[in-house]
């Protein structure tokens, strides 16, 4: 366990991820000089379709207490499988529009590999283990829940 | 004994409610019992429980003070 | 072939590429409500140690011509294979300081799994395959000339 | 007939020139062997040639006006 671990992390962001927020998280990095390698993903809002309808943003909520347990266990879980440099996790809550952005995953390591396969590893357990949810707010004020993965919780009551 | 149960998301609109309490339930087949009575649309939706922050895939004893959280499936990304 | 692959792409910048020029790129994207997904990739230059000195900058060269046509292949070949909405390929000439990045690989797509596999793919092929050079400028005012793919150039003399 | 020869990165440091023409060399295993003779440190050196700005695996011929590139290693990245 080192000290990168044991940081308080802030995850849950309100309202969209700006691209400078963006610039600054990478600038802060350059004195960092064991570092070859940024994987960065960014989850942008669709402007789906929904029959007749489209997108427009997205409401997101969560179980906050929750979610920031499950992201350090998503962190710690990477940081022990992974040979990484850095971590930083961040997802909105709140309103995002159609094209703004929601989730902002940041590895860093010395070598290309690790923060390739964190950043991707990272990206499918926030989206299947997070308790956060999303209002899908149509264009005619009508709205629809969003769902990643309605299968594992098909007919699932305990 | 007294049970603290929250709902998140879709299922806040189907409780009216962010929590209740629920005295006097042992363990979670019973509570998942009750809720189904007192919110006939829960039937209707995929959901999970978590208790105390953790998820429940099986029955499991509740003791006073638990909190148990109803989950639909999430959206995060 | 659709437009997207057809434009004149400037790939080749000159200094290192810095994290306003990429918010910049995030940000242009915006309007296009169709990205669900990106995945980015950035190569920073690492202050490795080579004996007891250490690397200060690397100073990047190109036969540009060359390096141009193998982008635009590379480019091709990862627009053909998956499912993209846009690609954006820079890589710096001239010096580029430690802690600087010299390679931002930027691709987006609807869903998350053709971006993140395109971006992984791409880098693998720039370091590949397109005519650049690097020479590791050391703390002592010596050089070492830097080599990704050194097995695949041995003994190569046609 | 004549063949321009590019040098690079490291390579350029052994020939001390960005490029020299080369007249009536036929192919790139004759071209190679003027060059190895012209400049012997190149022995010790990995590297593969490009004609035309095509990597070029096996012995081919070559034509008058064609270009000639000698890669070492890339590295960019």
């Amino acid at each position: 366990m080192n000290s990168k671990k044991e940081k308080k992390h802030t995850v849950l962001v309100e309202g969209p991820i700006s691209p400078l927020f963006i610039a600054d998280s990478i600038s802060k990095h350059s004195t960092k000089t064991d570092i070859g390698a940024h994987a960065i993903f960014l989850g942008q809002v669709r402007s789906d379709r929904i029959g007749d309808k489209k997108v427009k943003s997205i409401l997101y909520s969560a179980y906050q207490e929750m979610a920031e347990l499950e992201f350090h266990k998503i962190r710690e879980h990477a940081f022990d499988r992974f040979q990484l440099t850095c971590m930083h996790l961040y997802h909105s809550l709140g309103e995002v529009k159609a094209g703004e952005i929601s989730l902002f995953v940041f590895v860093s390591s010395i070598h290309r590999a690790d923060a390739f396969t964190a950043c991707r590893e990272l990206v499918d357990e926030i989206k299947l283990k997070v308790p956060i949810w999303g209002k899908e707010m149509l264009d005619d004020g009508s709205f629809v829940w969003k769902a990643n993965n309605i299968t594992t919780f098909e007919n699932d009551h305990p | 004994m007294q049970i603290t149960v929250l709902f998140f998301g879709p299922l806040a609109e189907i409780s009216g409610l962010d929590q209740i309490q629920v005295p006097d339930v042992s363990d979670t087949s019973t509570l998942t019992g009750y809720l189904l009575g007192a919110y006939p649309l829960l039937k209707s939706q995929s959901w999970k429980l978590a208790v105390n922050k953790e998820l429940c895939p099986a029955n499991r004893d509740l003791q006073d003070g638990d909190i148990v959280a109803l989950l639909a499936p999430f959206a995060g990304g």
